[in-house]
């Protein structure tokens, strides 16, 4: 068994950052294109917690660091949501190239 | 000593009356405006005579030379240091002699013209200009400095072109006026580039040390005048031929004289003035005003314009013997009597005995000048009387016009060189000196004089003999008073000037010149010039058909001497084709196609892209996400292995 | 504890507000005339009472950092909300959710302050998102229409994936260095590989939030679709602040990679001036047209930011001073006329100036300084920005920026041609506006003609700097 | 005397234009005020005067600096030298001309007026900034009432014209604007200061590189080829005072830029480029004067004559003798004259034929006598008839020219020489067509001059007169201000 190493988890959030932009780019549905968000910024608090427990392990700042993102991407995720609620209601659709309106 | 206020008011006076006629003539001297300007100019034309009197008897000479005097100079235009545009006022010789030639000259103009302009509409303004036209001439004839001729020659230019075109609503008049102001601008260039080149080699623009600088052979001036050359040519001769393009072009010099048969479109007084007697003489002027240069340095120049007034006087000659317009008669026989004048000049040299050309000239610009005024004021008066121009309006008036006819035959004779008038001493002195130094142009000489006498003659032939005059309902008499003074007056001049011994006081080192008559050198010419009166009054005398015989039998050549030789329509060709279609189209077609175009194809190239490049905001946020990592990637990249 | 009252007065002040509103709003509620006023007068209170007992320092261990400088900021972002509350009052008046907007606005707004403040990458993150979640709600606040909801979504998109790319920046950040405070990073700073990597991730936030190209495709369909108080707020509010902590970010904390930045400037400042200047060439809706405008500005301003010293950090504060006047002026007029007669293409502008002189002198001067014509204040701080950037000595950089100056004119020229020259049969109708817009038209057109002549301003801010 | 009056009176006179309300008080308050700006121009030129014979030196009179914006180097920093007094006394009459023509101006009379005042106020405050940063910013001033004079009051394809014009010119500062930067930092004095700067030894390598910019970008202004196509476009879609401030006024402000800054800070690069500038200048010259020989519309006859009389400019400029400055200064005061008082006829001719096409008019000297007879003596003042100003100016740049001996500079001053006969050419052409023939049927009714007309032709023709007849004190007032910018050059 291996000891799963600094690098190891760094090669599953850089995983998960692109899986997260890959789903951003290709789902049409706002409500998935928002989870990939999420899966961003799970992989951002990812590599936080990596990087303070291998390398920087005397303070504390990663650690904290990836808690207020998981709070603040609820928020965010929050007002998306409402937003995309409301698109809904005036575009009876919550795909996303059904808004593209505003464009040139 | 000359008294410098008196000399001034000769010149001031007809500028006065210019500004007071020009600016209130219309409002305050509807009708006086003619007294005004002729009492003016008689004030003028007094105090002339006054200074010529005084210069000539009393304080020109000094120890046998007349002096140049330079009695007032005011820097007009400083451009550097050495160089300025002065103001001044010489007095010698011919600078004398020309101010009562144009005063004189001007004044019977003036007393002309209340008869013959009577009642027309713009009588002030024409009076304004005339003061204008004899302020310009008299200033340039005293100028001291060559910039200041060049300044009143563009005067004199722009008073010409007024009066050409006086009748401004005939188009032939306003054509003709432009030609004029056109054509002698063009050469004004060629005198203008001349003084940059005068004034840089000898470093002053004033006529005395230019004249002092270029003809001492120690100056450095000298020196590197004589040593910058340009197209193998130096710089003083280039200088100098320039200087005499512009000459050419006022003195209507073979090829460009174009202009003055065209002047004759202004009112026939005009034409006495500036036409005949003294604008178009200051070609003549200027090339005697730079003679030392011309004689002293460069003899090469002297000798172009020994040949082109050679071959202007038999050009203008030839043509003139077909004309029937009197007046284009009369014009181009003033540019024949010019050539003569200037080829006079170019066969003389500077000193002593071989300067009998510049005196002979000089002299001939004095007779021509009364002769020629009168013959023109004649015509004036005849066409006055038949309201037309043309020869076969004309016939048998000597009866009419008993004044003009004898004071028009008295031109003729003189013009034609039968002694004792004027023209005959003239001519006598022109010859003689063209003998003594060119053959060539001597024989050039005697077959114009034969030439001269035979169209001067058919003129007067035709006007006044002939056929029989049938005048059509009333006719109005000679014309007043007013007409006929000027004309008895001028032919006085005409009949007796010849008698003045010019040579004592006009000569180009300001040294006594004796010009003797030698009888047996006259009889070639007076001989010709009474066979070609005899032609002319074989030919026209009564009404015939020999004329038109003559002209077929010479057909190609009298055709192309009817047309002036084509000249016009070569000026035509060069202006209307190649320089309008082959330089101006073009050029406002670049302008308007490549420059403009080129800002504007800046201003759509840039819309254009614009609108190319409005996909990008595409209105997909997905695609605004892909641009957003694409850049932060590419910008990383970007820094990291490339701009290291 | 007096520190603590002192140093954060303008959040805590701020704070006050959003709580007296919220309790208002949850109690019995209020007419939106009265309600408008009372809250015009607390915000000019609160722009008024900035200026007093400020002392600089730092709280929370260097987390939240204070000084002359970030308080004027603060006081402009305040001066800014302030000009919006009087500016678009009447849409706020019609509008049904009023209380709510000044909530988000100002929460909004206090997230910028504690942006400024920041001295921390954690407060930074917070502070930013705070600044950014109410703009999207408020870019939504015309519940009806279609674009507006449009618009709102592709800015919570766009922010939250910005966020993510942002968030992977720091992480990087923290990882090579093992500090997230604003002093200890530039110690620890070296230049490698994965720090350039970071860097530009983190520095894509910020150009995100500047709309620098390009990153900035988000900006104009948001301007657009957002009610007019909101995208003036975004313009200028927003870009405003980001603009501020963009300098100190730079200048202190990624000073060991200035090399690295002063290059990343000067190549999106090219492109975004010239792409902003190209899309607006274009742009038929006043807003959208504004919107891109403001990214060709943007670009400016990164010239001036690229200049690395005192006077870029003065040009820049000064600059945004008077784009303050200049784009909500121009934004208020737009509003003016876009709320009466539904109007919002340049078109409809043509021969305005017949019905309607004030309004399109208040549009030409906003234009113009825009533009940056003189005598506006728009001609200083194009200028001081050039200037400063120009420090560099690179010529075909500010060649550059100071050609396209000459396109901005072109359609700024266009609103201008529009306005006073093109004939109309039907112009718009005369409109009357409210006494307090007027009164803030006019305020804002003495600043934008003073701003720049009154040279004391732009010393007090460089004595601050 | 103090030199702030000359920006204060007009931005006064501007402010309380705003505040007026009624049309003919417009027009008197802005009459009042150029008129106040015409004799505070002679009180300067006076004082200017009497400081030179108490032998006070100094290069700059009048100087006085306020401060501001002091931590960029910058100062309110005026001054006067003789080209300025020159160029302030030109720009006065050239206002106050332009205020009397405008007379009958209804359409939005007030804005028109401030405009034009604006217009004064940008070129009063160019003429006397010692300060590079104010000289930009006065130079930036003027360009937008010239694009409202144009846009609003103008005619034909006025918008784009107008939009031409704002944007060119704004091309032309904005390559100001970098070579003023790129001096700036260059000194390393951190200075806009003009005396300051000039006392400095400016790299060479800087000066190459800042040199065409500046003298491209002011080169703009004054239509240096080819980036002159604004002036045809410009000139004739202007109203008649908009054409007379652009060419009597806004195209010196280049001539002037160029002379001031980019050759005064610049010698060695001034020197280098010289060739270039005067085969530019030479083309323009000549290219302007064929040009206009073929236009058909009087307005652009003179705008495209104005590229060829400014090319004399320019010629004088790059020739780089005294003598020839001194020329390209006076050409420079004697064109704005001019062709102000040409386009304030054509504006007149306009205003009564309703058509600048030259061949629809003919004959009209007879019906208006007085407009007329000044179009033929703008006309001889175009072509150089002595006596009048034109004259002058271009003999004093050819004499100045022809001081270089080499061969180029020659072959180049005898081609400018031979535009004056194309000149002569194109001038009468047009004028010989217009005043003489027979009156055209349609135009039997018109009216000669009104008052407000004659009195600006008279102020016009005033200054014309002035300069043609007695040159010298101009020469004498300009010609130490040219003695400085050479001996620089050593």
């Amino acid at each position: 068994m291996i000891q799963p190493g600094l690098y190891h988890i760094l090669f599953i959030s850089a995983a998960l950052f692109f899986i997260g932009v890959y789903g951003f780019f290709t789902r049409r549905n706002l409500v998935t294109m928002l989870m990939s968000v999420e899966l961003i910024l799970n992989s951002v608090n990812l590599n936080f917690i990596a990087f303070n427990k291998y390398l920087w392990f005397d303070k504390m700042d990663g650690l904290f660091f990836s808690i207020f993102i998981i709070a603040i991407a609820a928020a965010e995720a929050a007002v998306a949501i409402a937003i995309i609620i409301n698109l809904y209601r005036s575009h009876k659709s919550i795909d996303v190239e059904q808004a593209e309106e505003l464009r040139y | 000593m000359p008294n410098t206020t008196l000399i001034l008011l000769i010149i001031l006076l007809p500028l006065a009356g210019f500004v007071m006629l020009g600016i209130y003539g219309r409002k305050f001297f509807r009708n006086t405006s003619g007294v005004i300007a002729t009492s003016l100019l008689l004030l003028s034309t007094a105090l002339a005579f006054y200074t010529a009197y005084g210069y000539f008897f009393k304080y020109g000479k000094t120890g046998g030379v007349y002096q140049k005097l330079v009695p007032l100079k005011y820097t007009w235009l400083q451009f550097s240091p050495g160089l300025s545009i002065d103001m001044g006022i010489i007095i010698d010789p011919i600078s004398v002699m020309m101010l009562v030639v144009v005063t004189f000259v001007s004044l019977m103009v003036h007393v002309f013209s209340l008869g013959y302009m009577k009642g027309d509409e713009r009588f002030p303004t024409y009076y304004a200009f005339l003061g204008l036209f004899t302020f310009s001439m008299l200033g340039l004839v005293v100028s001291s400095n060559i910039f200041q001729i060049y300044f009143f020659w563009e005067l004199v230019g722009v008073s010409s072109f007024l009066l050409i075109g006086y009748h401004y609503d005939k188009p032939s008049a306003v054509a003709a006026c432009k030609k004029a102001f056109i054509v002698t601008r063009f050469a004004d260039v060629g005198f203008l580039i001349g003084i940059l080149v005068l004034s840089y080699s000898s470093g002053t623009l004033d006529f005395n040390t230019l004249i002092a600088t270029l003809t001492s052979p120690q100056t450095n001036e000298y020196k590197n005048a004589i040593a910058a050359s340009f197209l193998g040519i130096s710089a003083l001769t280039w200088g100098l031929v320039l200087v005499f393009i512009g000459a050419a072009g006022k003195s209507a010099m073979f090829p460009l004289h174009i202009w003055l048969p065209d002047a004759m479109e202004g009112p026939t007084p005009v034409s006495a003035l500036i036409h005949a007697a003294t604008m178009v003489v200051a070609g003549v002027f200027l090339v005697a005003r730079l003679f030392p240069v011309f004689a002293i340095v460069v003899p090469s120049a002297l000798n172009l314009v020994a040949y082109v007034g050679a071959f202007s006087a038999l050009f203008a000659a030839v043509i003139a013997c077909t004309q029937t317009d009197i007046k284009r008669v009369l014009a181009y026989s003033t540019m024949s009597q010019i050539g003569y004048m200037m080829f006079a000049l170019g066969v003389s040299k500077y000193g002593g005995e071989n300067g009998l050309g510049y005196t002979a000239s000089m002299f001939h610009l004095f007779t021509h000048a009364m002769f020629k005024a009168l013959l023109f004021l004649g015509a004036g008066a005849v066409i006055h009387f038949v309201h037309s121009n043309e020869m076969k309006d004309m016939g048998g008036l000597r009866k009419l016009m008993p004044i003009t006819h004898l004071t028009f035959l008295i031109g003729c004779l003189a013009i034609a060189g039968v002694p004792p008038f004027a023209g005959f001493f003239s001519k006598e002195e022109i010859l003689l000196a063209a003998y003594q130094h060119n053959q060539s142009i001597y024989w050039i000489a005697l077959i114009i004089s034969a030439l001269t006498a035979f169209y001067m003659f058919r003129l007067y032939f035709q006007i006044f003999w002939n056929k029989e005059h049938h005048p059509h309902g009333e006719h109005h008499g000679e014309g007043g008073l007013s007409m006929m003074m000027p004309l008895v007056l001028l032919a006085i001049g005409a009949a007796v000037a010849g008698f003045i011994p010019f040579g004592h006081f006009v000569s180009s080192d300001g040294t006594r010149l004796d010009t003797g008559f030698h009888l047996q050198f006259s009889i070639a010419p007076v001989a010709l010039c009474l066979a070609g009166i005899f032609i002319a009054m074989r030919l026209y005398k009564k009404q015939n058909a020999m004329p038109q015989k003559l002209a077929a039998s010479l057909k190609g050549f009298y055709k192309a001497a009817y047309h002036k030789f084509y000249i016009d329509e070569v000026y035509h060709f060069i202006t209307k084709k190649i320089i309008f279609n082959l330089i101006g189209r073009p050029a406002a077609w670049f302008d308007k196609y490549i420059v403009d175009g080129l800002v504007n194809a800046t201003g759509n190239g840039t819309e254009d892209f614009s609108a190319t490049i409005k996909k990008f905001q595409s209105g997909k946020v997905q695609s605004y996400a892909i641009y957003f990592l694409a850049g932060a990637i590419g910008l990383a990249l970007l820094f990291i292995y490339i701009w290291k | 504890m007096n520190d603590f009252l002192t140093l954060m007065k303008p959040e805590l002040a701020l704070t006050g507000i959003i709580f007296l509103l919220l309790f208002i709003k949850i109690g019995k509620g209020m007419g939106n005339e009265r309600l408008l006023l009372l809250i015009q007068v607390l915000l000019l209170l609160n722009f008024l009472t900035g200026f007093f007992f400020n002392k600089p320092g730092s709280l929370f261990d260097g987390m939240y950092l204070t000084s002359g400088l970030i308080v004027l900021q603060k006081n402009i972002l305040n001066l800014a909300v302030y000009l919006i509350s009087l500016l678009f009052a009447n849409w706020f008046k019609k509008s049904q959710h009023m209380p709510e907007f000044f909530i988000l606005m100002l929460a909004a707004l206090l997230g910028m302050f504690f942006l400024i403040s920041s001295g921390n990458l954690l407060m930074f993150f917070l502070s930013l998102e705070l600044a950014t979640i109410p703009v999207a709600a408020m870019a939504n606040f015309d519940l009806d229409k279609k674009r507006s909801s449009e618009g709102a979504m592709k800015m919570i998109l766009s922010s939250a994936f910005s966020s993510g790319i942002m968030l992977f920046g720091i992480s990087l950040i923290y990882g090579a260095t093992g500090t997230i405070s604003f002093t200890e990073i530039p110690l620890q700073l070296h230049g490698s590989t994965l720090e350039v990597l970071a860097f530009i991730f983190f520095f894509s936030a910020f150009a995100f939030k500047l709309s620098i190209v390009p990153f900035h495709l988000w900006t104009a369909d948001v301007y657009e679709g957002s009610p007019m108080a909101a995208t003036s707020f975004l313009s200028v509010v927003s870009k405003g602040t980001v603009a501020f902590i963009f300098l100190s970010v730079l200048y202190k904390v990624f000073l060991p990679l200035q090399m690295l930045w002063y290059n990343l400037l000067v190549i999106v400042s090219i492109a975004t001036m010239v792409i902003g200047n190209l899309f607006a060439l274009r742009q038929q809706n006043i807003k959208r047209f504004l919107a891109f405008s403001s990214i060709a500005q943007v670009g400016f301003i990164l010239v001036g930011i690229s200049g690395s010293s005192i006077q870029g950090t003065s040009s820049v504060v000064f600059f945004i001073l008077v784009y303050v006047f200049s784009n909500l002026a121009a934004f208020a007029v737009a509003d003016a006329i876009a709320s009466k007669t539904d109007a919002e293409e340049i078109d409809d502008y043509r021969g305005m100036y017949k019905t309607n002189p004030f309004l399109s002198w208040v549009l030409a001067l906003a234009l113009f300084s825009l533009a940056g014509i003189p005598p506006t204040a728009g001609f200083f701080g194009k200028l001081f920005l050039l200037t400063a950037g120009a420090s560099k000595g690179s010529y075909l950089f500010i060649i550059i920026a100071a050609l396209n100056m000459i396109i901005s004119l072109y359609y700024y020229l266009r609103v201008i041609r529009a306005v006073f020259m093109e004939k109309n049969e039907n112009p718009i109708e005369k409109i009357t506006i409210e006494p307090s817009t007027k009164l803030a038209l006019v305020f804002c057109s003495a600043g934008i003609v003073l701003i720049g002549l009154l040279s004391w301003i732009y010393d007090y801010i460089e004595s601050l700097a | 005397m103090n030199l702030s009056l000359l920006i204060l009176i007009p931005l006064l006179t501007a402010i309380l234009l705003l505040l007026l309300r009624n049309a003919a008080q417009v027009k008197w308050v802005a009459l009042a005020g150029s008129a106040l700006q015409l004799i505070l121009a002679f009180v300067l030129l006076y004082t200017f005067h009497q400081q030179r014979i108490e032998g006070n030196t100094a290069q700059m009179l009048f100087e006085t600096t306020y401060n501001w914006f002091p931590s960029w180097g910058i100062s309110f920093h005026l001054g006067v030298d003789g080209i300025s007094v020159a160029m302030i006394l030109l720009t006065a009459f050239v206002v106050i001309a332009g205020v009397l023509v405008s007379w009958n101006v209804t359409k939005m009379t007030k804005e028109f007026f401030f405009m034009l005042i604006l217009l004064s106020l940008g070129a009063y405050g160019f003429f006397i900034s010692l300060d590079l940063f104010i000289l930009f910013f006065f130079l930036e001033i003027a360009v937008i009432p010239k694009y409202l004079l144009i846009g609003i009051w103008g005619s034909g394809k006025k918008e784009y014209s107008a939009n031409k014009l704002a944007l060119m010119l704004m091309g032309g500062s904005a390559l100001v604007l970098v070579g003023l930067l790129g001096t700036y930092f260059s000194g390393g004095v951190h200075s806009f200061d003009l005396l300051k700067l000039a006392q400095l030894q400016i790299p060479v390598q800087t000066q190459m590189i800042c040199f065409p910019l500046l003298f491209v970008g002011f080169g703009v202004f004054t239509a240096l080829f080819p980036f002159h196509t604004w002036v045809p476009d410009g000139h004739s879609s202007a109203p008649t005072a908009g054409s007379m401030f652009l060419a009597g006024i806004s195209m010196k402000l280049g001539g002037y830029g160029c002379l001031r800054i980019a050759t005064f800070l610049m010698p060695q690069a001034a020197k280098e480029y010289a060739t270039i500038i005067i085969v530019l200048s030479v083309i323009a010259i000549l290219y302007g004067a064929f040009a206009t020989m073929m236009q058909k519309d009087l307005k652009y006859i003179n705008a495209y004559s104005s590229i060829s009389h400014c090319g004399f400019v320019l010629l004088g400029i790059g020739m780089l003798t005294k003598t020839a400055i001194t020329g390209a200064v006076l050409q420079m005061v004697s064109h704005g004259l001019m062709t102000a008082l040409f386009f304030a006829i054509i504006g007149m001719i306009y205003e009564r034929t309703h058509t600048r096409q030259v061949r629809e008019m003919s004959g009209l000297l007879k019906k208006m006598p007085f407009v007329i007879t000044l179009l033929f003596i703008v006309g001889l003042c175009s072509l150089g008839l002595p006596g009048l100003s034109g004259f002058v100016a271009e003999m004093t740049v050819f004499v100045g020219s022809w001081q270089h001996p080499d061969t180029f500079s020659r072959t180049a001053t005898v081609l400018a020489c031979l535009s004056i006969v194309v000149t002569a050419v194109y001038i009468l052409r047009a004028v010989t067509k217009i005043a003489m023939g027979p009156l055209t049927e349609s135009f039997d009714q018109l009216k000669d001059a009104a008052w407000n007309e004659k009195l600006a032709a008279i102020i016009l023709l005033a200054a014309i007169l002035a300069v043609g007849l007695a040159p010298n004190w101009l020469i004498n007032l300009v010609s130490p201000g040219a003695e400085i910018i050479m001996q620089k050059m050593q």
